[in-house]
């Protein structure tokens, strides 16, 4: 038992987290936004050659073989940096995917050097991200899986409130040389994508948060009204040290639940349906403070906070709605064995 | 206490109704904060309004209004939201300055001003705002130094409404360069199309421009200008935020209406969203009622010559914290499509909670941030000890 | 339309206020509890003196006659005085339901002259209150309505955290010596008994909220802390500006459902759901602030705050759970008419 | 990361498991705060735990103890818990006062005071407060003076919890008479039976009596009885406050049991209660166990040589309110019967929940009001700019 991230991981969040404050800052965000396009070439690049698109893909076939506990500070900094490019979504659920369904596939190769982006779709999700600039697509479709070419799809763009966000619906005709796997394989490789997708949301929001709590600090820490920094106002304090409260008990439910995704049962589900739960709560508690301390300005397209607050409510509802997981929550908890001597029990152990 | 209209006030209501069904446009006027075409649609309606009497009906006559009381005014606005009609672009003026103007201006400022407000000739925007004057209004520097008959007006004011197309605004200024703080401050207007004025949008969370910073280099405007006397600005500044944060700012009616369409919005998807969902539907038609019955009550107590008190403050809390409460409770019930812009091809039946949601966020910051009338209310209704 | 109270109804409420000012302070409370009394025997015939026993039964039968609108400020100085003699519940409920069910009874005579009070059960209260040491009981059956001695029936004590309130449970023989109300009789009143009942317990209920607030501010403008009266903090202003916000909003949603419940349809009822919601919500918001204002004094029994807070905790459900209220409010909401213009509208009118 | 425990945990959860399933009382003990006899009752469990060893596990042995890291402390707790042991009388001393002499203590003060601690011999009071110094530590006004060898006491303390009939307390004093705030202070151990000491029973809200006032009118006590220097009670105090507000005052299991209970609770009642009460109950399962993880994380950063920060002050927060909200759940699944005292013939299973309400209602406001707790958060993590 040792709750702590290693020597390594923190390393490898430390080193996105560089990367990203170098070349995913409010100008750089401003600049993609306008250009309309769907990414930084020179961000995604460093991204890229850090090896972690292939990051969660096993070493036998290419990747760093990573498990979710070593990419969910990665998540938690591509959150924390608003980032637009589909680290999360390519590298933390379709890769994976791709790689479990069809390793051979020549597709895996080029995504893994960065040369594509797999975007996924998912029966949980309304919509599938990123699918106009994706060299493939992974599309789930009566539980078969299917690998497409985006160019045999027809696209309609769904314009998110996230300037960052493309999401599309798409149709496609399934057959025989899309299909990469029956209902039957597909079905576990579509549960466990689902728990990572809901996982690296709930990261994503984790960081989120944090960044809105560090921009209202920073704010209220300057601005001065009645001729003291706001930030030494107890109304300005306690909103904000609430929701780092919120934060706190977020981030150990998120880490735990990274730890037991392997285990792939209720418990560890509902684990990953409480840390989006916590994740989320905290982030909306977290963009709201910001918004209200940065007064008039965090209403002001100038300052970013609006870039949390919106990413913040896509996500909300991105793998999984509160409903869906509070149910689920509720599954393990009426169904499951509660108390103290469970908090890291394997359902198998108790059934 | 007697809570039935009176035969006189059914047959007001249903005069207002009448008229709104005739007149108000059957398709929604484009935005008058994203386009000058918007921003004249309106005031076009402000113009058709006006011809009905219904500008402001509770001014007098000679304004063009009806001196009806605020009873009627309550009624006035239910059958307004009821209809659906625009947005009073020139809520500004009617609401905030116009019964200021009442209270302090001169025969020749309420002639000159007041009926060109009440017939959309005149739009105003306010300006009370600065960079370092937002919570702390007392903080503001801009300046109104005196050249003869005239003002010379310095300044930088920031969150104006409607300022990018409204032809005046008024703010404060100060009048006495040697002042601190509340004193020698003063309420001057001015045409937003004077020399020396350059307004500049801000695009605010939702890419619109409702807000607009405005930039004063001596911009000359005749002392008539002055509402009040000089260095008598905050104290009408104040009685203005009352009207402001009190009585008109949010009429019940809006709230109410969105109560009913929320309601609408959840029963169309009952069977998909979570049970908790059914309270916090429920949860803001019992707000919007309560709203709805406070301001009655406040209208019955002004009416009967009382003065408004904290009602300004606590009024402008509940309303704008159930404002964002009911956005929410919307959005929760969109789910997934709850991030999607109306225009996206299958955002379905989303329509405007997502906006309303981002406006909603605002509620607690502008007229007076919440914190502050947490304060007011704590030192002024409740006599606690200032810090 | 006047939503305004009358110069008599404001008095009367005044001179009740100011007799329970002078009798019913602190140490009269603690007195009684001490005593292991029903009731202040002096206090009760003041109360008695003001002709309030019978304010609504119907001047023919010697009552004042009065309306719900005219006790509601009554019943708010009640619960303002944390008062322990049945005040509400008799002259409030119990009188005009006997004056009703059996106007020629000679009890409703003894009644009105404050010689008995009459207890009263209904089938939305687990409970009888104030059995012991009523002259009758209005019991209902299998909703017929019985009048029935207290030397005939067994009652059983069941303690209350609120050290006022006396609660049994109660067994008879009905028969047709007791029966007063036929079952088709009964119904419409002990309907009404009902809503009088919720309505004045929401009126109670803004009454605790206002003293808690009261008891609060004037702490917290004595108490020093770190050189400064601790109502001089934001975090201790705030908290108390919100209660009284909710004080603010209930209000009103009382007054309305005093004056509309003389209308007894759905839109009344329901109104009176609302302020019975809304009132129990600011009580308890409020005598929440005032525990945490008071600090570890709030704890204490040497303050009176708790008195309040148990009142509120045994009045949330007295007269109707949230959850039956709730439902009501939803009945009125999803079957009938919404909008601006129907703030004041009969269920009727919109038939 | 590694959240599996290994064979030895298993072994030693079970050893736990064995002995308390021996040796836990089958009828629970009266209170320890109502009556000597329910004190006595508390001392001899005390006492039976330290015959197994198990009175502070993570104690060096030669206090008693069995040397066992933070997370064998955690696993004790759950398996404690989970058999429904006996409440800690002796909280005050083995949670708060035990590290903080272990830290700061002579050997001599050690060996003295540690073993008897351990033992149940000698049960501690905390005599932190002061009328005048509640949030506001820093403004203990009692004395003690130096006389040769011994100090003598002076003041009067109140919300000393277990003071009704424990042996020993430990407070602050000012031993400058000079200073102010929180210099010149020192922390002072003093018998509940000594010479000048009078102590004096709170009724509490719920009528039991677990605070007292201590009044201390020229006590005589050995200058051995000082932890640490002369002057350097306010560091040392921060710390021990530090250890209460952080991992050892409320140990997870705590909440997990209490949200099993409300689990069981809520399933008992499922269909007489609003659907919205589920999604309350399923929160509070939630928190209980976010708060498990949480501390887990801190025991192991604390393992691995890191010190507590101000995770005592997120923890005093998180756990209050989480109390707090639990109990509200039952009540409201209790309806009509939540008011009822548990001797109620009607009261079926209303069990202890109202008792734990008020008792979570405390919970904000000692070991440093959450008001404070906030300003801490603020301040020292977040850091705001001090008032």
């Amino acid at each position: 038992m040792d709750f702590r991230f290693t020597e390594e991981q923190e390393m490898m969040a430390n080193v996105l987290r560089e990367l990203l404050g170098d070349l995913c800052q409010s100008s750089d965000l401003r600049r993609l936004m306008e250009s309309g396009q769907a990414r930084d070439e020179r961000r995604w690049s460093g991204i890229v050659d850090m090896g972690l698109a292939g990051a969660l893909v096993p070493e036998s076939y290419g990747g760093l073989g990573l498990k979710p506990v070593d990419f969910v500070r990665i998540a938690e900094a591509a959150g924390h940096a608003c980032l637009p490019e589909p680290l999360v979504e390519n590298a933390g659920v379709a890769l994976p995917l791709l790689a479990e369904a069809a390793p051979g596939n020549e597709l895996l190769a080029a995504a893994l050097e960065g040369a594509a982006t797999i975007a996924v779709s998912h029966p949980s999700n309304a919509f599938i991200a990123d699918a106009d600039s994706a060299g493939a697509l992974l599309l789930e479709r009566e539980g078969e899986l299917h690998l497409v070419n985006p160019a045999q799809a027809r696209l309609e763009r769904q314009e998110s409130v996230d300037p960052f966000r493309r999401l599309f619906t798409v149709a496609f005709e399934p057959g025989s040389s899309t299909r990469i796997a029956s209902a039957a394989d597909a079905a576990p490789m579509l549960r466990a994508a689902f728990d990572r997708g809901a996982l690296f949301a709930a990261a994503q929001l984790i960081g989120i948060a944090q960044r809105s709590v560090d921009l209202a600090v920073a704010y209220a820490g300057e601005r001065r009204q009645f001729g003291k920094p706001i930030g030494s106002y107890q109304a300005v304090k306690h909103r904000l040290a609430s929701a780092q409260v919120k934060i706190e008990f977020a981030k150990p439910v998120v880490h735990a639940a990274a730890a037991s995704l392997p285990q792939s049962d209720l418990y560890s589900a509902a684990r990953v349906s409480h840390a989006k739960l916590a994740a989320g709560q905290a982030a909306d508690d977290a963009v709201r403070a910001a918004i209200q301390v940065h007064g008039a300005m965090g209403y002001s397209w100038e300052v970013d906070v609006h870039f949390y607050l919106k990413r913040a409510i896509a996500l909300d509802s991105w793998w999984g709605t509160k409903a869906f997981h509070r149910a689920r929550v509720g599954q393990r908890v009426f169904t499951g064995r509660l108390g103290p001597e469970h908090t890291f029990a394997k359902e198998s152990q108790n059934a | 206490m007697d809570l039935h209209y009176t035969d006189e006030q059914e047959a007001f209501r249903q005069e207002v109704r009448t008229w709104m069904e005739a007149n108000v446009p059957s398709a929604p006027l484009p935005s008058f904060d994203l386009s000058r075409e918007g921003f004249e649609a309106h005031r076009a309606w402000e113009r058709t309004l006006s011809e009905g009497q219904w500008g402001m009906v509770t001014w007098p006559k000679r304004y063009g209004g009806r001196g009806l009381d605020l009873i009627q005014w309550l009624i006035f606005e239910e059958e307004y939201y009821r209809a659906q009609a625009p947005l009073r672009v020139n809520q500004n003026g009617i609401f905030l300055l116009g019964p200021t103007l009442m209270e302090y201006g001169t025969d020749e400022q309420k002639a000159r001003f007041l009926t060109a407000m009440a017939c959309g000739d005149e739009i105003w925007a306010q300006a009370w705002s600065e960079p370092q004057a937002g919570s702390d209004l007392a903080a503001v520097s801009s300046s109104a130094t005196r050249d003869g008959d005239d003002y010379l007006l310095k300044g930088h004011k920031i969150w104006s409404s409607r300022a990018v197309y409204a032809d005046w605004a008024f703010g404060l200024f100060r009048t006495d360069p040697q002042s601190e703080r509340h004193k020698g401050l003063s309420l001057i207007f001015f045409p937003l199309d004077a020399p020396g004025v350059r307004v500049q949008p801000i695009p605010q969370i939702d890419g619109e421009t409702g807000f607009a910073e405005i930039f004063l280099e001596d911009v000359r405007v005749p002392a008539f200008n002055r509402l009040g006397g000089e260095g008598e600005g905050w104290s009408i500044c104040m009685a203005t935020a009352g009207f402001e944060r009190g009585l008109m700012l949010r009429s019940p009616a809006r709230f109410q209406v969105a109560a009913r369409k929320l309601v609408d919005l959840y029963k169309a998807h009952e069977n998909e969203v979570e049970p908790c969902v059914q309270a916090a539907v429920l949860q803001s038609w019992m707000d919007a009622e309560a709203y709805a019955l406070s301001v009655y009550a406040t209208a019955s107590r002004l009416e009967a010559g009382e003065r408004i008190g904290a009602e300004a403050s606590t009024n402008k809390i509940f309303w704008s914290e159930m404002d964002i409460a009911m956005h929410r409770s919307a959005l929760s019930i969109l789910g997934a499509r709850a991030e999607l812009l109306h225009s996206a091809p299958a955002a379905g039946d989303v329509g405007r909670w997502l906006d309303g949601y981002f406006f909603s966020l605002a509620g607690p910051i502008y007229a007076g941030s919440n914190e502050i009338q947490r304060n007011i209310i704590a030192e002024r209704m409740l006599s606690l000890p200032r810090a």
